[in-house]
């Protein structure tokens, strides 16, 4: 994978980004370019937020809550939400229910690079807004925003469940005001912030970095004496 | 009481889908079918005439296309609600008035959603799975159509001698869908519930066809709408009970409340007992070749044939409606998807429209199967009260009123009094088995894949055989579908 | 493990204790430790250790069948591996200590203790758990890969001289909170 | 070398395993476990479980954070019964310290401890229900008789899940009058609920086959893997802690600890949760007519708490089996060591044992049976 190589990271996105066919719908829209893109927003958008599939992803405590919101008493279903999707393909929305882990987070960078565009995140929970209580740990990612872009931050240890139903109506408000041309054209592929190495746990351009180190230094060894010194 | 409360907001969504469904697919083959020809017909050219008949030809199926995504939306809608109610909670309640529109703000967003290919996939083959999973729905549907509108004019030409061999034929056809999209996916889950759904439903497929089969042989006839034709007169006469084998029961019965009525008059001699006297014993009696003495024993019999004639069909009733359900993957039989297994099964790596013409036929393969049940066990469109119990009740009156009042409608042939009620009496039919469906859902858990198989070679297909061989028998005792 | 908690500080340990005299009548040396909280500990020699679980185990009239935990710790100048043994059938309870000396580690190589895995499959998991904190290497371990951390993690989080990994995911210094 | 005429098929009709990498992000791995499962068509051949997804170095934690600090923390090691987590370690601190706990904090721990029993088996009945492919309907019930647990433990501590209310040396806080006879009133329908539960799903036919006589667990291999908890006493093991080894104010309390007597499966595994439940119960109910008046701490709740000079282990009984702490201090206002024994993580290492050569199907009824928690696992 790492072949010292700027590239690297580029490639491995390459590598991890599927084939996109758009439908013969988008395509249509496409080439009527920006012009429908007014008329069009507020269709898509109505939908869009008014259906926020979630995919089934939890990692620990906020998990519980996640449940317990699409349970009798919060009730998830009312705004439409309810349809928890195993796979990522039918996903709208990745809430990361708990702490990522160093061992976690290429799983996570895969599952949110594997949703089909519009996706958004929501993340839940302290540690997954900035590391909360476990953010010193050796092993901990502090924050997902670090490794994928975040829509909503919802702060708490765990979060309440009604606190996610007040996510869900700020993401819905935020989803209301895009521009469907915006969303399609200039930000297209929401790729990840950064990817991890899966066997070391490390930013993949850390590695690519070192990896870069060592070969100049192969070719050129007193410069690493040079840098000692 | 809370739940009172939503069970009628629940009906009263249903009341309001119906209309849009009905009001939908009125007015496209209303503008298709008449409109369109009627407007033409002042031309007096070849090409007109040509013209008036391919739209007149096309009404059937474009009636089922416009049919299939609104039902499907609504059938989500209803799955939603009612299995909120279920688990005491209020079920998709904010887009739309009361939420009526949550689903179908779903299909705008599928439709909008990006369409992924993974890497790896079979293009060709990916893209293929959702049509192949789709289509045979659309024109399995059709010989149904003539059967559940009352023959109408219309839809004739979509009825089929073989109609329910032809539906059957179609019905199978998903399951290749299933197995190419798995394959194709390039994913191990996928690939997995690829092939449980082959497996499941070759073995599910056999007592679902012997239960057909059963009734098809009691009614004589492979033709939906003959078989729905012989049900008429009331809930006595559907093959649910017996086809026919209750009739005698029921000319008795009418005879005691009125001896006037226009369609037994040559009844209306003969007294209750002879009645009943004619209708089973005679028959029997000549069956077994009994001389006049054994009239007793020629009565057991017919009694003892007539109990075994509708609990058989009642077993195959049981026994299609579990074929059926596992046939389209639901809930105890829903392997293929497994969520709690495989992911999502075979649809795992699908997105976005291809999805939702997943999610799609889902729906209207489970509508399908209900409307098969409905016509084949339940009497298609007939009402389910008896011609007696309805003329007690003032039904002649009721319907001349309503016939009255849609005269205008009549006349410029918008409405169709027989294809009404029938439609109304099939949609009522065919959503009460629905709910019967989602209720299960709400129940069970999932089988096992070998427990799956054992349970339908080892339990079912035995049973279903047993019934065949059964209802063989009974029939030769009981005179079903007399006089038609 | 009584309520009434043990006198502090621990007094020495005035002769052998149960199981104590246990090994050494089947021939196991070993040297008894200040009770931690009324429990027995022993600390026995790592070539021994198998031996004496296998004798702790089978034997009906000590019994200690229950392996309840191994922990690993980096003490001042040893590290040790710590046995919890109790039993399922009496309330028999004993705490037995490996210690490697600091001094006796090769540079650049990891503390050496005899693995139970082998024969007690309650062993497994924890010694590849140890492994992965403390960095004590169980050799005749089946398959002693880290278990918790990802695989080719640097060092061993638990040793009191690990340096922490400050990169782009997690940059706050050891300590800050505090 | 084949003539002409016999031709050599078996490199065509040659079957392969199959590998299934399940997790770590799977709907039924109850958060981030990973399995890497070796198939023989459906057959389970072998498993290998990777874990660690959830690794929060809870253990590392306890050592750079003061005991003050930490207390707040260990909640999260077994999310569904922090109550526990927090006993257990309260109890090796106060063995360690040798400070008093007062009687009625003791009672105070006994009661919330069996609730938050309750809450954790009830959740677990839910995703149980939802593993075995029940997805709506049945699991909905236990998640309405938890969340009225939940509001009494927001009432008195303050927080849904992560409770921080048993202290080292006491209890948190004393409970109102109001609270108690809300708990009363709790006790004294719960029993009628979990009949309702046994009504739909103990003896429905379907849920019958998918669990009895699956990932039958013999009474010997469980000791050999160190399994503890209802998952070892449906084996036929009497391993309660709170009876064998018994702490706090237990022996006071009349209750069963119900005991099978052959080789447990999954079903027995279910039975057995839902027995605990109704004793868990009958404690919650004895506790409230046995709370005496008094003192609930006996240590100063402050932020420079210190534990004296020492080492030890304690464990209580949390719903998954042993939970033990095993703490060296030296007297510092942080643990020197802090070594925790989770349920989970023994438990779980019998998983590829119990999935051999069981159908991919059955992965889920095993893996759920056992009641693993995964930040139990993990740390």
């Amino acid at each position: 994978m790492i072949e010292g190589n700027a590239q690297g990271v580029n490639e491995l996105a390459d590598e991890l980004k599927d084939t996109v066919t758009l439908t013969s719908l988008e395509k249509m829209i496409e080439a009527m370019g920006e012009l429908l893109s007014p008329i069009v927003s507020p269709i898509a958008n109505a939908a869009r937020s008014n259906s926020v599939w979630p995919l089934t992803f939890g990692t620990s405590c906020c998990a519980i809550e996640m449940m317990s919101v699409g349970m009798s008493k919060f009730d998830i279903s009312r705004f439409g939400s309810e349809v928890f999707r195993a796979t990522p393909r039918q996903a709208d929305m990745i809430i990361t229910a708990g702490t990522i882990t160093r061992k976690m987070a290429p799983a996570l960078i895969t599952l949110y690079e594997q949703m089909p565009e519009p996706k958004y995140v929501i993340a839940m929970g302290a540690c997954t807004v900035t590391g909360g209580m476990f953010n010193d740990s050796y092993s901990v990612v502090q924050g997902v925003d670090r490794i994928i872009p975040v829509d909503i931050y919802l702060p708490g240890c765990p979060p309440r469940p009604e606190g996610i139903l007040d996510a869900l109506l700020k993401l819905q408000q935020k989803i209301r005001t895009e521009s469907y041309a915006e969303r399609k054209n200039k930000k297209y592929r929401q790729n990840a912030v950064r990817y991890v190495d899966y066997d070391t746990g490390r930013p993949l351009e850390d590695l690519i970095d070192e990896a870069r180190y060592e070969t100049a230094l192969a070719l050129d060894p007193l410069k690493g004496l040079q840098e000692k010194a | 009481m809370r739940n009172g409360a939503e069970i009628l907001k629940l009906g009263t969504l249903t009341l309001v889908w119906w209309c849009i469904i009905f009001g939908a697919v009125w007015a496209a083959c209303y503008i298709v079918g008449i409109l369109i020809p009627m407007a033409l017909t002042s031309y007096e050219s070849d090409a007109a005439r040509m013209t008036a008949e391919t739209c007149r030809a096309l009404t059937p199926i474009l009636s089922v296309l416009v049919f299939i995504p609104i039902n499907a939306m609504f059938m989500v809608l209803f799955e939603r609600r009612g299995l909120a109610i279920f688990t005491v909670r209020l079920g998709p309640n904010r887009v739309g008035p009361d939420g009526y529109l949550q689903t179908a703000a779903d299909a705008v967003k599928l439709l909008f959603k990006e369409d992924i290919t993974p890497r790896g996939a079979d293009a060709f083959m990916f893209t293929l799975a959702p049509i192949v999973f789709f289509a045979p729905s659309i024109f399995g549907a059709m010989p149904l159509l003539a059967a559940v509108t009352n023959y109408h004019e219309l839809f004739q030409i979509a009825n089929l001698p073989t109609g329910i061999f032809f539906i059957l034929a179609a019905s199978s056809v998903p399951v290749v869908g299933i197995v190419m999209g798995g394959w194709a996916s390039n994913n191990k889950y996928s690939l997995v519930g690829g092939l449980r759904s082959a497996a499941q439903a070759i073995s599910y497929e056999i007592p679902l066809v012997l239960s057909l089969v059963t009734v098809c042989l009691m009614a004589g006839t492979l033709d939906v709408v003959q078989i729905a034709k012989q049900q008429s007169g009331g809930i006595l006469n559907w093959n649910i009970f017996g086809g026919g084998a209750l009739r005698g029961l029921d000319q008795a019965i009418s005879l005691k409340f009125s001896s006037s009525a226009p369609a037994l008059q040559e009844l209306s001699k003969s007294s209750f007992e002879q009645v009943l006297k004619s209708v089973y014993l005679e028959p029997t009696a000549q069956a077994l070749g009994l001389g006049a003495g054994q009239e007793g024993l020629a009565g057991i019999i017919a009694a003892f044939a007539v109990v075994l004639l509708i609990g058989s069909i009642w077993i195959a009733y049981g026994l299609y409606m579990t074929g059926a359900c596992a046939e389209i993957n639901r809930i105890p039989f829903d392997l293929p998807e497994a969520e709690s297994e495989l992911v999502s099964g075979y649809n795992t790596e699908y997105s976005g429209i291809k999805f939702a013409i997943f999610f799609l036929a889902e729906f209207t393969n489970l509508f399908i199967v209900a409307s098969i049940a409905a016509v084949m066990f339940f009497g298609g469109g007939d009402c389910p009260v008896p011609a007696w119990l309805g003329t007690a009740l003032g039904g002649p009156q009721i319907a001349s009123v309503i016939n009255q009042a849609l005269t205008p409608l009549i006349e410029i042939k918008l409405v169709d009094p027989p294809t009404l009620f029938a439609t109304i009496w099939v949609i009522l039919k065919v959503y009460s088995i629905v709910f019967f469906a989602v209720l299960i859902r709400g129940t069970l858990p999932r089988f096992r894949i070998d427990q799956l198989m054992d349970f339908g070679w080892k339990r079912l297909i035995p049973l279903s055989l047993i019934v065949f061989v059964l209802v063989v028998y009974a029939r030769e005792f009981v005179n079903v579908h007399v006089g038609t | 493990m009584s309520e009434t908690p043990a006198a502090k500080p621990p007094e020495e340990p005035k002769g052998l204790g149960l199981c104590g005299q246990f090994l050494k009548d089947h021939g196991i040396a070993t040297t008894r430790l200040p009770d931690s909280c009324g429990v027995e500990t022993i600390e026995i020699d790592g070539a021994h250790l198998e031996a004496a679980m296998k004798l702790l185990r089978g034997s009906s009239e000590i019994k200690l069948d229950y392996l309840v935990a191994i922990s690993g710790v980096d003490s001042a100048d040893t590290f040790d591996s710590v046995y919890q043994l109790w039993s399922y059938t009496n309330n028999n309870e004993l705490i037995i200590k490996v210690r490697v000396k600091k001094t006796d580690v090769v540079e650049g190589q990891l503390p050496l203790v005899p693995s139970l895995a082998r024969f007690w499959s309650a062993a497994n998991w924890h010694e590849r758990e140890t492994y992965d904190l403390v960095g004590i290497r169980y050799y005749g371990h089946p398959y002693l890969r880290r278990i918790l951390n990802v695989w080719d993690w640097d060092g061993h989080p638990l040793r009191r001289d690990y340096k922490q990994l400050v990169d782009a995911l997690n940059d706050k210094a050891s300590g800050s909170m505090r | 070398m084949a003539t002409d005429t016999e031709v050599d098929l078996t490199p065509r009709l040659k079957t392969d395993e199959m590998l299934i990498n399940m997790g770590p992000q799977h709907p039924a791995t109850h958060g981030v476990l990973r399995l890497i499962l070796t198939l023989d068509g459906e057959i389970v051949r072998h498993t290998e479980p990777i874990l660690g997804h959830l690794h929060r170095a809870q253990e590392w934690q306890g050592q750079n954070r003061t005991w003050f600090q930490y207390q707040a923390l260990i909640d999260r090691v077994d999310y569904l019964s922090g109550m526990f987590t927090s006993w257990a370690m309260a109890r090796a601190a106060e063995v360690v310290d040798g400070c008093e706990v007062p009687e009625r904090a003791e009672y105070l721990r006994v009661m919330v401890s069996e609730m938050n029993r309750i809450t954790s088996h009830l959740l677990w009945l839910g995703t149980y229900l939802i593993d075995l492919g029940a997805m709506f309907g049945f699991p909905f019930y236990p998640f309405r008789e938890r969340e009225k647990l939940l509001e009494l433990f927001e009432e008195i501590a303050g927080q849904r899940m992560m409770f921080n209310y048993i202290r080292i040396g006491g209890v948190m806080r004393n409970p109102k009058d109001a609270w108690l006879s809300k708990l009363k009133r709790f006790t004294e329908e719960f029993p009628d609920r979990v009949d309702e539960y046994e009504a739909i799903v103990t003896q429905n036919p379907i849920f019958l086959k998918r669990t009895k006589g699956v990932g039958i667990l013999r009474k010997e291999l469980g000791m050999d893997y160190g399994i503890t908890g209802p998952s070892i006493r449906a084996s036929g093991v009497n391993l309660d802690l709170r009876r064998t080894k018994p702490y706090s104010v237990y022996p006071k309390l009349k209750f069963d600890v119900p005991l099978n007597d052959r080789d447990g499966d999954t079903f027995d595994r279910y039975i057995f949760r839902i027995r605990e439940m109704r004793e868990s119960n009958e404690i919650i109910k004895q506790c409230l007519d046995m709370l005496p008046q008094g003192e609930i701490s006996g240590k100063k709740q402050i932020a420079g708490l210190r534990v004296k000079a020492g080492e030890g282990f304690a464990a209580v009984e949390s719903p998954r089996g042993t939970l033990g702490c095993y703490i060296i201090s030296n007297g510092s206002d942080r643990a020197y060591r802090i070594k925790w024994r989770n349920p989970s993580f023994c438990n779980l290492s019998i998983l590829p044992e119990l999935l051999k050569n069981h159908p991919i199907a059955d992965v889920m009824a095993i893996f759920g049976s056992i009641d693993v928690i995964l930040p139990d696992v993990d740390r």
